[in-house]
């Protein structure tokens, strides 16, 4: 098995909303087993771009290939089915429905033969309230709307629900920003042994120290283009927060707030 | 895996939080209403049958009306559906001569490829269904009336069919009653009312009961308990999360649109079986009453949110209340102000009960 | 042009799918062939008077040969029929409406007053022995019908009660039921429409094992009313002969424009009453749409 | 301050993408089948004014609606209140003898307390507005009927309104036509057809369409330009974080509960005016209608995102199909189908548009 | 005037939702020009808390005091009559209607007199513009819909409603969690203005750095409850962090990523 193959690559994507330019040409590859951080400034177009991969929007231009084969993804559904699984930034959770009815929406566990076919609801609270549990929250009731819970509570659901159905790529759209303390070195964990177990991940952040903890390779966007790629070796954390803001002037802040950011 | 920050409650509270069983409150109460002040014929069993026939015809659009507004959209073109899949099951045996279960099966048939095209108009569009299941409303009732005036050459009623549809097993699965030995044993043992004649005044059970309860036995079994179901919650409460999970929402609500063409094509076979005849304003209004029912029984307009059950209790208080106001004295002019008043009281109760229990705000 | 002025139109309060009025409009339509005519039949979607006034006001507006107008509120539709005359098109009401005809300037009025059948009927059935009676009314609120009940309370003396239904026979048979149950003393019921409200009655009547304790009767006509007619689980069907309400103004119009002819009085349809003995002949008729 | 990631787009652009006037691309698609298949008289200024008669009628209800429906809500009385509070008008001028001003302010009083006690019961209940107005329905269409009966001594039409209201100013404000000595100038001058006799065939321009337009204008102006317009949206668009951020939204809603009660109550002074006289089946399905008419004007169902004018071309496109087809030669028997078909078209129509125009996927 | 004066103080707040009981006794105080830093776990009871100061929910029971009175909101409208702003987590804003009309609803300046008093549109657009500016975030059009806008961008337009609005005390809950790096420094150096310009903030986060650079006091919540209250003499950042994981164990995580959590 050639553990460096390419799982997703794409070149020269280019996304319009009507007359609003999203993505104006990026490039990107993600490698099995690596964890490639996609950063950039607010509206860079980070969310955009994972959309696309996920078969949530359709690509205005550009190539788009799956392990090789260039593919267009007629509906998430598709993008789920070729082994991605994603988090996305707003969730995609119906805040009406049960923890346990969001976590397995779209892939409900069957028992049964047909016409009395059944989704084994017991099996799913019990997977339920293990992987979040596995996250560091106890879900008091799998059967409590998702609407009722805490900002963070949500997220835990999405990363949970993400890393247990991602087959070969996973992505995670600012999944750590809700999260506690506790959470969000859970999660970091995650993605740590999801990248030894030979996916490849594609994580955004805001969070440098987040990015430079888990990530492999550093893909910067701004303003809908890529900015470069930057192995982990070739870059030093600070550089790569500069590179973040998009280049702004951040010492005159820094400095007043002594340096904290 | 008790939390400390989860408060007891007891078993009515967790019963009543169901959407299924808020609605039965205002049954409750309705029928302690009726029984207070109607006639006692009204509680009798042929009473009682009576009420459930038309709350029967009713609810099995109601439930799929739910099932519909669950996944987050609405049908208005179902009583014109009823009226024109009555006149194409009419001339199926009248003017075709079809066997019964032909035309039977060609009638779903039918049906079903409206209501896919309903549902293919909506997807594709992306209109609003109001607005094009509005369209096919009008089109389907204009449809029937001129289908029916070329098919009996003028008139707006075409009758006869039931003599054409002959007797035999399928011909008892769509009309008469069910159960009828149990009737008749009990009646001959004096347990239920008879005619002086000696037969019961209850011969059995009406089909379309049956055909009922089964609905939203099977309606509830599959919201509730299966991938269908999950996917119908997922597709009304937020179309694009849904989408973006994987669930195949298209395809979910093209089924749903097929499903109430298909029980409004049951209803049809039902009702012309019963009467004999159909004719050009059958089902008026229905899609209306349905959604009223659905609505009653705790159905989110907006989706996502509901029950087959409620919708079930919703269609029996509307039909007790329609019906069981010509059991009482008040005099006839105010029948409306009554319905109105008293949908709105056994909406209000149920509601009430329910923040009671659950102590939401 | 020329064309145009050969053309009639109709304006009734009575939608097209109405089983009364699809009769009357096949009789506009037949008189339209038989005088070589060009008809159009026109009507609210529902009984709508504001809405029916506006419909004339179309209908002025395309400078027709001839007018032809049912006149159930006199109050809203006489400006637009006065238009109608003050723009020189010869008018003709029909059905109701006989008593404003003249003043608004109608030619002619052919058709049977509402109040005046059902007085006929209330009597017919008083005279049968009828006691307390049940007005079965498929759309309350629909002047026309409110003014069949009037007349049957009227003509019948004695107790009547009216008794809202829908369009729907479920719904019609489970409330006649519901009635004859909660008051036994009911021995008497006219329905207002034959198709939608009749039939109904006289199976709920036959559920409740009352056929014959019960005289049904009805406005109009079906063919499976008038077979129960026949059969004696229903004792008469009021005809207003409404074919020839739709009939006959369109030849007099088309005469009119011809040769300037037009009869010197009104003329009545109906009412007639179908009992046993007649109905088995008109089933057929009924059947399609004639009678 | 232009973004290089803004690509340019064209005038044509901008002004569809304003919901207020992707309408009327399904208005002008409708009056082009009209004008190559119907009467040429349906375009004379006396067709014209017939087509928007109905429509101004519908088109003060759908704007109501419109604003309603865009504030999150519906109200599914206001048919039944047109007839409730036309029989309120004319009880004040012919029992009471009341002077016409007064008469007309009060039955602006009774609707606004009743739109008021409509918007209390949704927002105290917490129900969906669709069930509490839905009870109204009923209960005003039963109160018209009861009041009618009562008035008359047993008749549901109450006529000689007409007589009672009386001449002058209030009354030409309410009923007869607008700018006759325009149109008498343009008569005598030959610009506008004459009948025989030698009057106009239009005299003016009836009152209703004056409102119709000054309503569509005013309202527009509110949501367009004023902070209540600002808390309609925001009500309509999501109550809870409308509430959060500090707008009123149950008096928003109050408000236009009441709003739609006081249209209504301006039509039916406007018909009884008008007609003379009032029955008890004035107004039916106007609300009905009167969404149609919003929806096709682009309002959301679920509230939040619409327009007025919308719903003022949305009123004439239904005004133009419902009295269109009698300009034309199609049967009768055939209208439902033609008005389902040309809605569909319409707004399938001005939805492709405003597909095209802007670019959306 | 009294600088120390306490802006709001609650005591012993208690909020139930049904059966779920969300905060169990919560006390704690903001004086005039002070950030207080309100942390805890995910669940912890934070929005709950400040959702309940900001007049959304009623609570159950305790005390609730502004300046030094007992207040009861019966709406948001009365917190921000009383010069209470908030920026929620779920940012309460409508995505069908513009960045204008967002960011000035409930609040919108009006122009003329009465019955052609209306809203001044384009000095709305002026503001919003600017203000959007000054946090770091260009808005290409301020008619276009607040759906269509990026996560992070969407937040400024909360922050710098709230900011622009606020009167006495702000309250923002996790202001930057979906924030790139310019925009985070840029918020930070808000709530430093703020509270010189005599202000009292609350300031809710999972990110210690940020806490730890603008909070004079932090008060820690965990399942519901009080934890303690420390001025930021009385404790060093890690202990904070340890704090506000609610004593979980991070050894482990920590020192497999590096620390770089
Ligand atoms: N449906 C849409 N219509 C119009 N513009 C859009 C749409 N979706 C996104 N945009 C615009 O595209 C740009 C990129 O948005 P995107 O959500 O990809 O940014 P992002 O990099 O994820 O930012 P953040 O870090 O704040 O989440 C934004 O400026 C946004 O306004
Ligand atoms: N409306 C509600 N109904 C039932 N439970 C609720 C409701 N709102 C909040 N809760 C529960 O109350 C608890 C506290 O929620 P809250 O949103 O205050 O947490 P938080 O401290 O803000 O967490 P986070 O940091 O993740 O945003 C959660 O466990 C949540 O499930
Ligand atoms: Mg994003
Ligand atoms: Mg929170």
């Amino acid at each position: 098995m050639d553990d460096n193959r390419t799982l997703i690559e794409i070149r020269d994507l280019v996304k319009h909303f009507g007359s609003v330019i999203a993505l104006s040409g990026v490039s990107l590859s993600v490698r099995r087993g690596e964890v490639m951080c996609l950063l950039g400034d607010n509206g860079a177009g980070k969310s955009t771009l994972i959309k696309t991969l996920a078969g949530v929007h359709k690509p205005t231009s550009g190539d788009f290939l799956v392990e090789g084969k260039p593919v267009s993804f007629a509906s998430p559904r598709d993008a789920l089915d070729a082994g991605i699984a994603t988090v996305y930034q707003d969730l995609a959770m119906i805040p009406l429905m049960s923890v346990t009815r969001n976590f397995f929406m779209g892939r409900e566990p069957v028992k049964g033969v047909w016409p009395f076919r059944r989704v084994d609801f017991d099996h799913c609270d019990e997977v339920t309230r293990e992987e979040m549990h596995k996250i560091g929250i106890d879900v008091r009731d799998p059967h409590q709307a998702v609407g009722t819970l805490s900002g963070g509570e949500r997220q835990c659901v999405a990363i949970a629900r993400a890393v247990y159905f991602g087959a070969k790529v996973l992505i995670l759209d600012e999944p750590t920003s809700a999260l506690g303390v506790a959470q969000t070195s859970m999660v970091l964990k995650y993605i740590h042994q999801v990248r030894q177990k030979g996916l490849g991940v594609i994580f955004i952040t805001h969070n440098v120290r987040h990015a430079y903890a888990v990530g492999d390779r550093f893909t910067v966007l701004n303003r809908g283009k890529t900015l470069g790629t930057y192995a982990k070796s070739d870059i030093q954390i600070d550089e790569l927060q500069n590179l973040m803001a998009g280049g702004k002037e951040l010492q005159a802040v820094s400095a007043e707030l002594g340096g904290m950011v | 895996m008790q939390d400390e920050r989860l408060r007891d409650v007891s078993l009515v509270t967790k019963i009543m939080r169901r959407p299924e069983l808020g609605a039965l409150a205002g049954l409750i109460l309705v029928a302690i209403f009726f029984a207070s002040t109607a006639d006692a014929s009204m509680f009798t069993l042929a009473g009682i049958m009576n009420i459930l026939s038309p709350a029967a015809q009713l609810g099995i659009l109601a439930i799929a009306a739910a099932l519909l507004m669950i996944g987050g959209e609405f049908d208005l073109s179902i009583g014109s559906m009823v009226a024109f899949t009555g006149l194409i099951f009419g001339a199926f045996l009248t003017l075709n001569s079809w066997p019964l279960l032909l035309a039977i099966v060609a009638t779903f048939a039918v049906a079903a490829l409206l209501g896919g095209l309903n549902g293919q108009i909506v997807i594709r569009s992306r209109l609003p269904s109001f607005i094009v299941t509005l369209a096919f409303l009008f089109i389907l009732r204009g449809l029937s009336l001129v289908g029916l005036k070329w098919a009996t050459g003028g008139s707006t009623q075409m009758r006869g069919i039931g003599d054409q549809a002959g007797e035999g097993l399928i011909r008892e699965l769509f009309s008469g009653v069910a159960f009828e030995g149990v009737f008749a044993w009990l009646a001959a043992n004096d347990l239920i009312g008879k005619f002086p004649n000696g037969t019961p005044t209850v011969t059995g059970v009406p089909v379309s009961i049956v055909w009922f309860v089964g609905f939203a036995l099977l309606a509830t079994w599959i919201l509730l308990r299966t991938r269908a179901g999950n996917w119908i919650f997922a597709a009304g409460g937020d179309p694009n999360a849904a989408r973006n999970s994987g669930v195949p929402v298209d395809r979910v609500k093209t089924a749903l649109f097929m499903l109430t063409a298909f029980a409004a094509a049951l209803v049809a076979v039902l009702t012309v079986l019963d009467a004999g005849s159909t004719d050009a304003r059958r089902g008026f209004q229905k899609e209306f009453e349905a959604i009223i029912a659905a609505v009653i029984g705790g159905c989110l307009l907006t989706g996502g949110y509901g029950s087959a059950i409620g919708a079930f209790f919703g269609a029996i208080i509307f039909g007790m209340v329609s019906i069981g106001l010509t059991y009482t004295r008040f005099d006839s002019d105010w029948f409306q102000v009554f319905l109105g008043a008293m949908l709105l009281l056994a909406v209000l109760f149920n509601n009430f009960i329910r923040r009671k229990v659950t102590g939401e705000r | 042009a020329a064309q145009q002025n050969s053309r009639i139109i109709v304006v009734s309060h009575g939608q097209a799918n109405d089983p009364f009025w699809s009769v009357v409009k096949n009789g506009v339509a037949a008189a339209g062939q038989d005088m070589k005519v060009q008809v159009d039949y026109r009507a609210p979607e529902t009984f709508d008077m504001v809405a029916m006034s506006q419909l004339i006001d179309a209908a002025v507006n395309q400078k027709p040969a001839g007018l032809i107008v049912s006149i159930p509120d006199a109050s809203a539709l006489g400006p637009s029929i006065q238009k109608a005359v003050a723009a020189g098109i010869p008018v003709i009401s029909m059905n109701s409406g006989s008593d404003v005809s003249k003043k608004l300037g109608a030619l002619l009025h052919v058709g049977q007053d509402e109040v005046v059948a059902g007085r006929i009927a209330g009597a017919k059935l008083k005279e049968m022995g009828g006691k307390v009676g049940l007005c079965v009314n498929q759309e309350v609120g629909n002047v026309s019908l409110d003014l069949r009940c009037k007349g049957f309370t009227e003509g019948f003396g004695g107790k009547v009660t009216v008794l809202p239904v829908t369009n729907d026979p479920a719904d019609i048979r489970a409330k006649v039921k519901a009635a004859v149950a909660a008051d036994a003393s009911v021995d008497t019921i006219l329905a207002l429409g034959a198709g939608t409200a009749g039939e109904p009655s006289v199976a709920a009547v036959k559920e409740a094992g009352k056929t014959g304790a019960i005289r049904v009767a009805t406005f109009d006509m079906s063919a499976g009313f008038l077979k129960s007619v026949a059969a004696g689980e229903a004792v008469f069907a009021i005809d207003q002969q409404q074919y020839l309400q739709g009939y006959l103004p369109v030849v007099f119009l088309a005469n009119y424009a011809k040769y300037g002819l037009m009869p010197g009085g009104d003329v009545a349809s109906g009412p007639n009453l179908i009992t046993k003995e007649k109905a088995a002949q008109v089933v057929d008729l009924s059947a399609k749409g004639i009678r």
